[in-house]
């Protein structure tokens, strides 16, 4: 399968998720978010950073990319969509994923490594979870997710919530990290799995939200 | 398009009759010097570029003399100081580049703005370089806590590096803050970059080669910092505090794409790009002369076409403006355009706005007339003068004795010292940093010293910032030692070998002889210990005029320095690992305590003459530890700094499951001293007989690690316990709640 | 030549914590008059329409396309014709 | 009870780094009558003084004091009075 690493201007969590990929043998690429056409790719990440710089408002520019239409597409298709941090952000302000993220009920950016629930083992991206709750790094000034009661209740109904956050660090509603759309192949979550594939980085609970995606060779076989 | 304005608001000569030029911070000898060199008056333009040129923070005019003597040559040595920032070799065809830049004053007048900004500049060199940064530090000194002026203050500065640095996509891995009252009026705000590259493409700031291009890249230029490097050469005064067109935004978004574009540029188009230099205080102006000036070569500059985002600029204000985000580049002439279009990809401007001659002059036009023609070496090397010095009357007058702390409760004084703000955990500051953007960080805040990996090979680096004023204020030279040696001992307790230093000298105003002293012996202290350590200093920065209202801060010469780890399963971190895992100190504990932790808390301030420094014993303990590493004996290192055993013992329990139980030969004060050159390490059980047979005398058996809740202490004294959670509450907790 | 002056705040059944870190702000300062703070953005747009209506239409559009988000944000707005290009 | 309507900018000659991009990204979107873009802070603050004299003297104070810096940024508002504390 092939997987596009999205780089829009301002992203700095590229070559972070495109490592991680790489760890992972995935035949991943970095493109320009100026390509439209995402049409080869079965999987596409949205990495994490200041997409224009997150002036305005945290992806509200970066929606507008030309890759958007691709990325938009994809999500259409079927094909696997996965936003971290930035990319959650941007693709919510896209419409792609439910609900919002603001700046932090404390505001500030925060660096942490943070315990995270497994509310849904049962997703694309949290089937090879062997344990339900993990640590994983956040590093974020707006991941406060927000969505209106009935998008809640949706959500829930649905099973949409991924993660969740086991002492909520930025007041995110019901404690929410990370959700996937009612289909099921567009996800996005806050913290960063593809910070911790390293044991010499000291944590290694992010490789799981990998090898689940790899788990789904049905979906993945799209562009092969 | 062009709508004329009139680039001379004063003519020649009423800049002598007014004296305009005093203004602007030059002296009757400095224009006398002018006015001779050039065999006429300089015009209102003219002025301007020597006033800036001449001034502290552009010529160091003052401290150069001694910074010559600073020792910046070994094998390791690509580049030394003179360049943007240092280049030392790491093998493999590999290299480190790293230099650090204070930011005070921006700082002090906008904190967010001045901190931000602070970390825009030192990133700037690093990839005006050609390197690709991998790593910040900040080195912070502030006022003690006991307002809420103070408060915004430093919720501002820590926000301005995190803005800044978080978004730009570069960890800040480490640094250090301390709290004293001679900061309140003047903050320190200093920060360290440090950036990787291949050998085959460093790049210099120098222009060569007559007729090649002078290109400017990056955001527009505005009236933003105007006289910002005379702002920073002038102390400040509560009266004045309308210092304002210094202040500028920075703008991370901006300068994440120069970053990118110019790494590119270095790399895609090594024969084109000929020399980079960033655009720093006073802007155009002192990086285009100094890139002349450095290559030998003289410059001319359109300032027609300098991008603007404001109208009626003048010479004067677009020379000196100190807008941020922007970069020279000298191309080689007829392949200009390769360079336009590369930044171009990126959404950038690049423009051509001048050339190299090799008449040696400095000649700018304006609306088709020569504005300044000037001899390029006149305007980059100001008259240096040499300052007297005098020994500090608190120096002379200081009691020869050592404090001898009193310690009736030694488990209250363990909690007081943890909860004290220059002791207590930082995270509260630092948890705003993204230190692990890039994945590389392996080490992050909170360790001794920062370390990342180097994707590919087996190499880390290490990297901190330190610097005790307190002891640099009762001893110049002994306490500029001391950071030297700190420095080290954080990189070798995190596995690496110190390999070379860069530094940021914070003093007053040298113009008074007692500081000039403490500036003369501070340098002679660092370059003493860099020879020893083998840490040549390859980079550096001064900040004169740290004064509010005459009062002048502590000396404070900090020093950033870097190890190499040449295989990563050496790198050693703080924390025990294992309960039963054997406790040694490393190092003799003296009764040391002026200019303490303790004496500060007990008395409500220090004083006496600093304890000695044992530099044999120092390079012996840090050689002992390099090589117990080496030999794979150790669990865990740490050393001993501010707080002494007490505090570094407590910081290897916390963020663990872990106490201890630790017996002790000296009294309950010996636990606060600080003795230089010591360590705490841990080793596990079956490691016990190779370690003492490695260590001897060097190393004594003080406890083991323990799966308990308490904190077990003996002492010549007797015994005493503290629950491990208390202690560690009070030193999680401590910076939060004097922040709120 | 038009000028918008754009106020986007949060809708109201959205918490501030901006609003609320100034208030708390303002109260240590001793400025216990106030009952309640909301921060927001503040924009100023200059365009170039044919007439003011024309101008109206577009701050709403692009407002609400792009200024705001519509899941927890709202925005007035005044507009006022500017005498000429002044820079 | 009054309500104060806060404007907060950067001052002309310094750079606005949100309005650049922000202006950019309208035109990306096609909006190209757009000429220029300021981006600013916006504060509703409602403050419980005697009179409306006492209020505005107010603003301006810790306007200056706590909302700007008056190094980079100023400020202009609107003072109205409001019927009765509502929420
Ligand atoms: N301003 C800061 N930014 C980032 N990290 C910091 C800062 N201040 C302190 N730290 C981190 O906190 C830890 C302890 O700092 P410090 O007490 O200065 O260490 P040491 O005494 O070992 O030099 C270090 O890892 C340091 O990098
Ligand atoms: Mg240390």
């Amino acid at each position: 399968m092939r997987a596009a690493v999205i780089n829009f201007p301002g992203s700095n969590c590229v070559l972070d998720m495109y490592y991680a990929l790489k760890d992972f043998r995935l035949d991943a690429e970095i493109v320009d978010a100026n390509q439209e056409n995402l049409d080869g790719f079965s999987a596409i990440f949205l990495p994490g950073g200041f997409s224009y710089g997150d002036y305005l408002r945290t992806g509200a520019i970066a929606r507008f990319a030309p890759a958007m239409k691709g990325v938009a597409k994809a999500a259409k298709d079927g094909r696997l969509v996965v936003g971290i941090c930035n990319g959650f952000q941007i693709l919510t302000e896209a419409g792609l994923l439910p609900g919002a993220l603001r700046e932090n009920a404390k505001p500030g950016f925060i660096c942490d490594e943070i315990t995270l629930n497994v509310a849904n083992p049962d997703s694309i991206f949290s089937s090879a979870y062997d344990k339900l709750q993990i640590t994983l790094p956040i590093a974020h000034g707006a991941g406060n997710y927000y969505a209106d009661a009935q998008t809640l209740a949706s959500l829930k109904a649905h099973q949409q919530i991924i993660f969740t956050y086991e002492d909520n660090p930025n007041g995110s509603l019901d404690d929410i990290a990370g959700i996937v759309n009612q289909a099921g192949n567009v996800f996005g979550m806050m913290p960063h799995p593809e910070r911790a594939v390293d044991p010499l980085l000291g944590n290694t609970d992010g490789r799981a939200f990998f090898q689940s995606i790899l788990q789904r060779k049905d979906l993945l076989t799209h562009a092969d | 398009m062009l709508t004329k304005v009139n680039p001379e608001p004063k003519t020649a000569v009423q800049i002598q009759t007014e004296k305009i030029y005093a203004d602007w911070g030059l002296t009757e000898r400095e224009y006398d010097i002018i006015k001779t060199r050039l065999g006429r008056l300089p015009n209102y333009t003219e002025t301007g570029l020597f006033s800036a040129m001449w001034s502290e923070h552009a010529s160091y005019k003052k401290s150069k003399p001694l910074l010559r003597s600073f020792w910046s040559k070994n094998e390791r040595v690509l580049q030394g100081p003179g360049e943007n920032a240092g280049i030392l070799d790491i093998g493999d065809g590999q290299a480190v580049v790293f230099k650090a830049e204070s930011h005070n004053h921006p700082s002090q007048v906008e904190p967010y703005q001045g901190a931000a900004t602070g970390v825009g500049g030192i990133l700037r060199d690093i990839f005006a370089m050609g390197a690709q940064p991998i790593a910040v530090l900040d080195s912070l000194r502030f006022p003690e806590v006991t307002d809420d002026k103070t408060r915004s203050l430093i919720d501002g500065v820590i926000a301005g590096i995190a803005g800044y640095g978080n978004s730009i996509g570069i960890p800040t891995v480490g640094g250090d803050v301390y709290f004293d009252d001679s900061y309140r009026g003047n903050l320190l705000c200093n920060v360290m970059a440090v950036g990787l590259m291949n050998h085959s493409i460093i790049k210099v700031g120098q222009a060569r080669g007559a007729g090649n291009s002078v290109i400017y890249v990056g955001a527009k230029t505005g009236r933003d910092g105007i006289n910002g490097a005379s702002f920073a050469s002038a102390e400040f005064s509560s009266e004045k505090a309308a210092q304002r067109s210094a202040v500028q935004v920075g703008d991370p978004f901006m300068e994440k794409l120069v970053m990118d574009a110019t790494i590119k540029a270095v790399k895609d188009l090594p024969d084109i790009v000929l020399g980079i230099q960033d655009m720093g205080a006073a802007g155009i102006l002192s990086s285009s002369s100094e890139m002349g000036e450095k290559g030998h070569s003289g410059i001319e500059l359109n300032l027609d076409r300098v991008p603007v985002r404001e109208t009626g600029m003048i010479p004067y204000e677009l020379m000196l403006s100190e807008s941020q985000e922007r970069m020279l580049l000298v191309a080689a002439k007829g392949q200009e355009q390769r360079v336009i279009d590369l930044y171009k990809d990126f959404g950038l401007d690049a423009v051509v706005i001048g050339k190299v001659t090799d008449d040696g002059r400095y000649r700018l036009t304006f609306q088709g007339e020569t504005v300044a023609d000037v001899d390029i070496n006149l305007l980059t090397k100001a008259p240096s003068s040499e300052l007297p010095s005098q020994l500090p009357a608190h120096i002379a007058e200081a009691e020869q004795t050592q404090f001898q702390p009193v310690v009736k409760d030694p488990a209250e004084m363990f909690l007081k010292m943890l909860a004290s703000p220059t002791i207590a955990s930082k995270k509260a500051f630092y948890r705003h940093f993204d230190s692990m953007v890039r994945s590389d960080t392996v080490l992050r805040p909170g360790s001794d010293a920062a370390v990342l990996r180097i994707r590919g090979t087996k190499k880390a680096l290490a990297m901190t910032t330190d610097v005790n004023s307190r002891y640099v204020y009762l001893d110049p030279y002994e306490g500029s030692r001391m950071a030297m040696a700190e420095a080290a001992r954080n990189i070798v307790a995190s596995g690496a070998i110190p390999i070379g230093i860069t530094d940021c000298l914070n003093f007053g105003n040298p113009d008074d002889p007692e500081i000039f002293y403490e500036l003369k012996e501070s340098i002679a202290g660092l370059n003493q210990m860099a020879k020893k350590l083998n840490t040549p200093v390859i980079s550096g920065n001064v900040s004169l005029y740290n004064e509010t209202d005459h009062q002048a801060i502590y000396p404070t010469p900090m020093v950033g320095m870097v190890g190499l780890i040449e295989d990563k399963r050496q790198i050693t971190s703080v924390p025990f690992k294992r309960a039963g895992d054997l406790i040694y100190l490393i190092g003799q504990t003296q009764d040391d305590f002026n200019g303490t932790e303790i004496q500060k808390l007990l008395t409500g301030k220090i004083s006496g003459k600093l304890f000695t420094f044992d530099e044999t014993a120092e390079l012996a303990n840090q050689q002992f530890v390099t090589k117990a590493i080496a030999t794979g004996l150790l669990a865990s290192a740490h050393d001993l700094s501010e707080g002494g055993l007490a505090v570094a013992l407590s910081e290897s329990v916390f963020n663990t499951d872990f106490s201890f139980q630790v017996a002790f030969q000296g009294t309950h004060a010996a636990l606060f001293s600080e003795t230089n050159g010591r360590f705490i390490v841990s080793v596990t059980a079956d490691k016990q007989q190779a370690f003492e047979q490695l260590a001897g005398k060097q190393a004594e058996l003080i406890g083991q690690v323990t799966d308990g809740t308490t904190l077990e202490i003996k002492d010549a004294e007797g015994s005493f316990s503290i629950s491990k959670q208390q202690a560690a509450d009070r030193w999680q907790n401590a910076l939060a709640e004097l922040m709120s | 030549m038009y000028l918008a002056k754009i106020y986007v705040t949060y809708k109201k059944s959205i918490l501030d914590p901006q609003g609320e870190v100034v208030k708390s702000a303002l109260h240590r300062l001793n400025y216990t008059n106030v009952q309640a703070v909301t921060c927001g953005k503040y924009f100023e747009i200059k365009l170039d329409t044919a007439d003011k209506a024309a101008a109206a239409k577009e701050v709403e559009t692009f407002s609400d396309e792009l200024l705001i988000n519509i899941n927890m944000e709202s925005f007035t707005y005044d507009l006022s014709e500017l005498a000429e290009a002044v820079d």
